[in-house]
């Protein structure tokens, strides 16, 4: 559930960025100052380690399907939220670049989504459900709740930050009930796996999840202030984006009004209406389109105008220039830097 | 199994790439990393519907393939490897936004434009990250992080993470290999046994932490990591960060593709 | 026991990034015979035997084990009839105990409880470590993890034993054990070892590979005297051959 | 350099698993003395080197190092005058490429950017992989990471080398010049190997330990050639020493 860059826009990719950058920030003061330097190495090596479980496939018995580790959970409770929201991100920095999965600019986003409500929210959950000891049951309902919380609110996080950014048609209830629910199952499988390598390691090394649980002074008050600062980070987020979301249709139709040169102001919805029933008229007279094959400029009377969308002729026979102008560049510059090293070995 | 030896594969191919001596790889990581996020956001700051206007920026993964003299089928496999999300969720635009234009005489719905513009965003925004570590590698760019005054004790904690990234993937594979040969008839691993052998990695991974911890200290490890000399770019790293921003943004500004229809009707008429 | 053979014809792969690991290698291997397999580091020695085991699949050239060509297919059958030691003993012990471990092999073939305890028990008494039975594999030494793993082999009583490197890290005593087990076992092998005292114990035949082909191929004793051609392949002669020299 | 005496009065340690891997030991090693240690698998020798560079605290006993008892507060000065090569040197080198490793030291102490320069091209060549500078640590073959590791801890220009079992996994060739590398080296030296045809190249002292205990302590050539101590130590004599049995 990677945001990917294509899917934000420059506005939400930025302010989570700004949000993540803060919350990174903070961690790295607590890791700095409460953290025997040993903790370094570990951070590094556990986010290899998640990063290579993430590629231990296991059969779902019965399903024909198969599952594997998410890994923003296991982290939180293997090193304290601090160094565990810290080792996510630099993992989601590599899958960045190396795999494409999500991307520079939605890295922020990433970061808020699998880091901050893994390490900042549901972690103190997990506390929460163990603090009276570690057990096995306690460990695997505290995992597998903080776990479906946190996946809940990272699924929800892509739905917003996708619909904010306004690169989708899908409405926001689709959205929704297309991402949740998977989510709902993912997160079962994510609780079940970070439990079972979480009573593992209690069983084998059981310091390892005490010392964390102990000395991470995620107090009662401390979650207050996480609290106060993820909610002033939300409403300054909600706000930001809501200002965008409200204002960016305008901002497209008004460029939209200024190149077709109509003056007319409709809302949002009028035009959708019209729209519809041009559609309806578009159905039923297909000759309609026709028109605006003839030349290269006219367009049909109420239709969005082409030009603006780039589908206009010289807008598809520019294209069409571009991509081979481009390829051709490309490989001329090949081909003398080749010639250019034959003539040097001679 | 097949999973991670891909990106084992990846990785090291991406590593190799970035070993190269090109024109490119000699720049500034730096400089790189900003003219990649002015890429990366001109690309993305393109409305819903525009196609024709976003063409134009093609030139840069172009120019930097051919420059770089990076190998393009398998880098474009890796971007092809990162679409599956982006086209589960831009498959949905044709299905709600049924508004008919008409292009070049075809009938189709908007949402197709929405879409395939979304594919090309996806396409563009990919390859210039998947090209930025191509052609600079991870030390390197460590370096631009810090830079940007990134602290040290991520740079580090970053830079162990991808060193033992494939120390452990490979222990990882091996494991995995071990097990398809005793266990021949079997496909993946069973849920049964699976705990027990992500726990057996995660006990190993302890101990290595530990080495590697006891390895840092004996050398003097306290922390604090001075990591050496930074290096400042150089003239002509900022005339390449400034002259691809220029033309970003011409690009942005005017619909090259449009202007250049234009000027091939005219010719042709 | 069937016969069974080992026919390698025309076999190169390259690894994905174009390294060419084996060019073009072609032996025979009988049944019970054993083989040792020798070269400098990175001459692609482990790359053979894990193409030899199907890991990887040749890009050119096939072999065929007793009749049977290697292909996805027919390798599960196939498989039952190898064992391979790797050479890195922690890649191969992935469950808790050495009993756990030993036993996994027998158990996936789906014998039963008591025919599965009695195998590992074998197993354990032949490499000598019954008394390592219930420790958990990761706080072993080195070299008794690799007398498990060489165990967890064997527990699956293989027709054939691909080993790489079995020897390295286990003390001489040790070291002396293993040679002399596998001299008792009558199982086709092929060993890779730098310990060429211990090939010059073990093997009959030995193959010499240099940068991913075939530098020589005959009998161990023979090879390993000519000095030219070790020291062509980044070798030397066994140690138990060389006059000591002064220090 | 200043003298240099390790001396090691009585110490004894369990694991916290309460296995007791060192029990009363005592030795003493002059400024510029190599020795070799030598004992079975699990003899105790990996966890007496850690204890000697302080990575675990021995639960009686003491160790001085120049005369100064090593606790923690003693540490960080004596670590910088001695340097460890690990078993594993994938745990050794952790940044990105050989240069940045053999650096990790040096700039540590807080040196000026040109002297770390110098001091990782000398450590580099001595080794003889100055060529392998940019590469990335981990892509290279087994034989040059432990040769980077080695570089790594010269860099440091410790005046004591520890290494644990520096040639196991090498080739015979890449062995040999490593023999050569270390005899070249005047620091004081402590070397851990089943390799005992090496520790005959290298050492001048050996000592014998057995079950975490000393079994012997004196000159390499004469306890090397006591079969019945070697023997009762679950040892061999060298390779070069055995004559040729036949097969
Ligand atoms: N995954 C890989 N990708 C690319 N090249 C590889 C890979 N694995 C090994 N190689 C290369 O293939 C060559 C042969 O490797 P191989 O492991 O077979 O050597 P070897 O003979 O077993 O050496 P050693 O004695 O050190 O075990 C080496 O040069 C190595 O660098
Ligand atoms: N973490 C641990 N917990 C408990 N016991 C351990 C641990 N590490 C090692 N041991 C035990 O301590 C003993 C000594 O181990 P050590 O690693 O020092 O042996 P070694 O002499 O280096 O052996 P090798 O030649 O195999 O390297 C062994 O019997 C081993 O089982
Ligand atoms: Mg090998
Ligand atoms: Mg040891």
């Amino acid at each position: 559930m990677h945001m990917a860059d294509a899917l934000i826009s420059p506005i939400v990719g930025g302010t989570m960025l700004a949000a993540s950058t803060g919350v990174a920030a903070y961690s790295i003061k607590k890791v700095q100052k409460d953290l025997d330097e040993k903790k370094v190495p570990f951070m590094g090596v556990m986010g290899a380690f998640v990063f290579s479980a993430q590629m231990i496939n296991f059969s779902i018995p019965a399903t024909g399907s198969s599952g594997h580790l998410g890994g923003g959970m296991l982290l939180a409770i293997m090193l304290g939220p601090y160094a565990g929201f810290l080792t996510m991100a630099s993992i989601l920095l590599i899958q960045a670049l190396f795999f494409g999965d999500g991307g520079l600019l939605a890295y922020g986003c990433n970061v808020w989504n699998l880091g901050v409500y893994t390490c900042f929210l549901a972690y103190p959950l997990f506390l929460w459900v163990t603090k009276k000891g570690f057990n096995s049951k306690r460990i695997f309902w505290g995992a597998m709740v903080s776990s479906l919380i946190a996946l809940q609110l990272g699924a929800f996080s892509v739905v917003l930050e996708t619909l904010f950014s306004g690169k989708t048609e899908l409405p926001f209830g689709v959205f929704v009930l297309l991402m949740q629910p998977i989510h709902l199952a993912i997160g079962v499988v994510e609780g079940i796996v970070t439990a079972v390598i979480a009573t593992f390691v209690w069983k084998a090394r059981p310091e390892v999840l005490e010392q964390t649980a102990n000395g991470e002074p995620i107090g009662s008050l401390s979650i207050k202030r996480i609290l106060v600062v993820i909610l002033v980070a939300a409403v300054l987020i909600g706000g930001s984006l809501s200002w965008f979301a409200s204002e960016n249709p305008d901002g497209l139709e008004w460029s939209m009004e200024k190149t077709a040169g109509s003056t007319e102001l409709e809302t949002e919805d009028e035009i959708h209406q019209a729209l519809s029933r041009i559609q309806d008229k578009i159905a039923i007279l297909p000759d309609y389109g026709f028109s605006s094959t003839n030349e290269g400029d006219t367009k049909p009377e109420g239709v969005l105008s082409n030009e603006r969308i780039g589908t206009s002729i010289s807008g598809i026979v520019g294209g069409f220039l571009t991509l081979i102008l481009a390829i051709f560049i490309g490989f001329l510059i090949r081909f003398f830097k080749k010639k250019r090293r034959v003539s040097l070995k001679k | 199994m097949s999973k991670i030896n891909n990106s084992l594969y990846n990785i090291r191919l991406l590593d190799d790439l970035a070993q190269k001596e090109s024109v490119v790889h000699k720049l500034h990581p730096l400089i790189k990393l900003l003219t990649t996020l002015v890429y990366l956001i001109v690309v993305v700051s393109f409305e819903k519907y525009d196609i024709s206007a976003l063409l134009p920026l093609i030139f840069y993964p172009v120019l930097l393939f051919s420059i770089s003299e990076l190998p393009v089928i398998p880098i474009l496999k890796r971007v092809l490897f990162a679409m599956p999300f982006i086209i589960g969720i831009g498959i949905w635009n044709p299905l709600f936004d049924t508004q008919i234009i008409i292009v070049a005489g075809i009938h189709i719905a908007r949402g197709w434009l929405a879409f395939f513009s979304l594919v090309l965003k996806c396409i563009f925004t990919v390859t210039a990250s998947i090209l930025l570590i191509a052609s600079t590698g991870m030390g390197p760019l460590s370096h631009a992080l810090r830079m940007l005054k990134v602290p040290k004790i991520f740079i580090l904690q970053l830079t162990l993470t991808y060193r033992y990234l494939s120390v452990l993937m490979e222990e990882v594979s091996k494991m995995m290999r071990a097990h398809s040969l005793r266990a021949p008839q079997q496909k993946g691993i069973h849920p049964a046994i699976w705990g027990c052998f992500c726990g057996q990695l995660i006990l190993r991974t302890f101990d290595r932490a530990k080495r590697v911890y006891d390895a840092m200290s004996l050398r003097g490890f306290h922390g604090e990591y001075p990591a050496g000399n930074l290096v400042k770019p150089k003239v002509s790293d900022f005339v390449y960060f400034i002259s691809w921003s220029v033309f970003f943004i011409l690009i942005r500004i005017y619909n090259l593709s449009d202007l250049m229809g234009d000027l091939f009707i005219e010719v042709i008429k | 026991m069937s016969e069974f053979n080992i026919k390698v014809t025309n076999i190169c792969f390259s690894y994905p990034d174009g390294y060419e690991a084996i060019k073009d290698l072609s032996f025979d291997i009988r049944h019970g015979e054993s083989v040792g397999i020798i070269g400098a580091n990175g001459a692609g020695k482990s790359t053979l035997l894990m193409i030899l085991m199907g890991l990887m699949f040749p890009i050119c050239g096939e072999i065929t084990i007793d009749g049977v060509l290697i292909t996805k297919n027919t390798l599960p059958k196939i498989r039952q009839s190898l064992g391979m030691v790797f050479q890195n003993p922690d890649d191969q012990l992935f469950l808790s105990t050495v009993y756990e471990d030993v036993a996994f092999g027998p158990r996936n073939y789906k014998l039963d409880e008591e025919e599965v305890c009695n195998r590992v028990c074998d197993a354990l008494e032949m490499v000598g470590i019954s008394h390592l039975k219930e420790r958990a594999s990761f706080k072993l030494s080195d070299g008794e993890k690799r007398l498990a793993a060489i165990a967890s082999v064997l527990s699956m009583q293989p027709e054939a034993l691909i080993m790489d490197e079995p020897t390295s890290t286990l003390d001489p005593k040790a070291r002396r054990r293993i040679i002399q087990l596998l001299n008792s076992l009558h199982h086709t092998k092929i060993i890779t070892s730098h310990d060429l005292d211990m090939i010059l114990d073990t093997c009959e035949r030995v193959i010499v590979i240099k940068e991913g082909r075939i530098a020589a191929d005959g009998k161990t004793k023979d090879l390993l005297s000519d000095e030219t051609l070790l020291d062509h392949c980044g070798l030397e002669m066994p140690l138990s051959f060389q006059k000591r020299r002064s220090t």
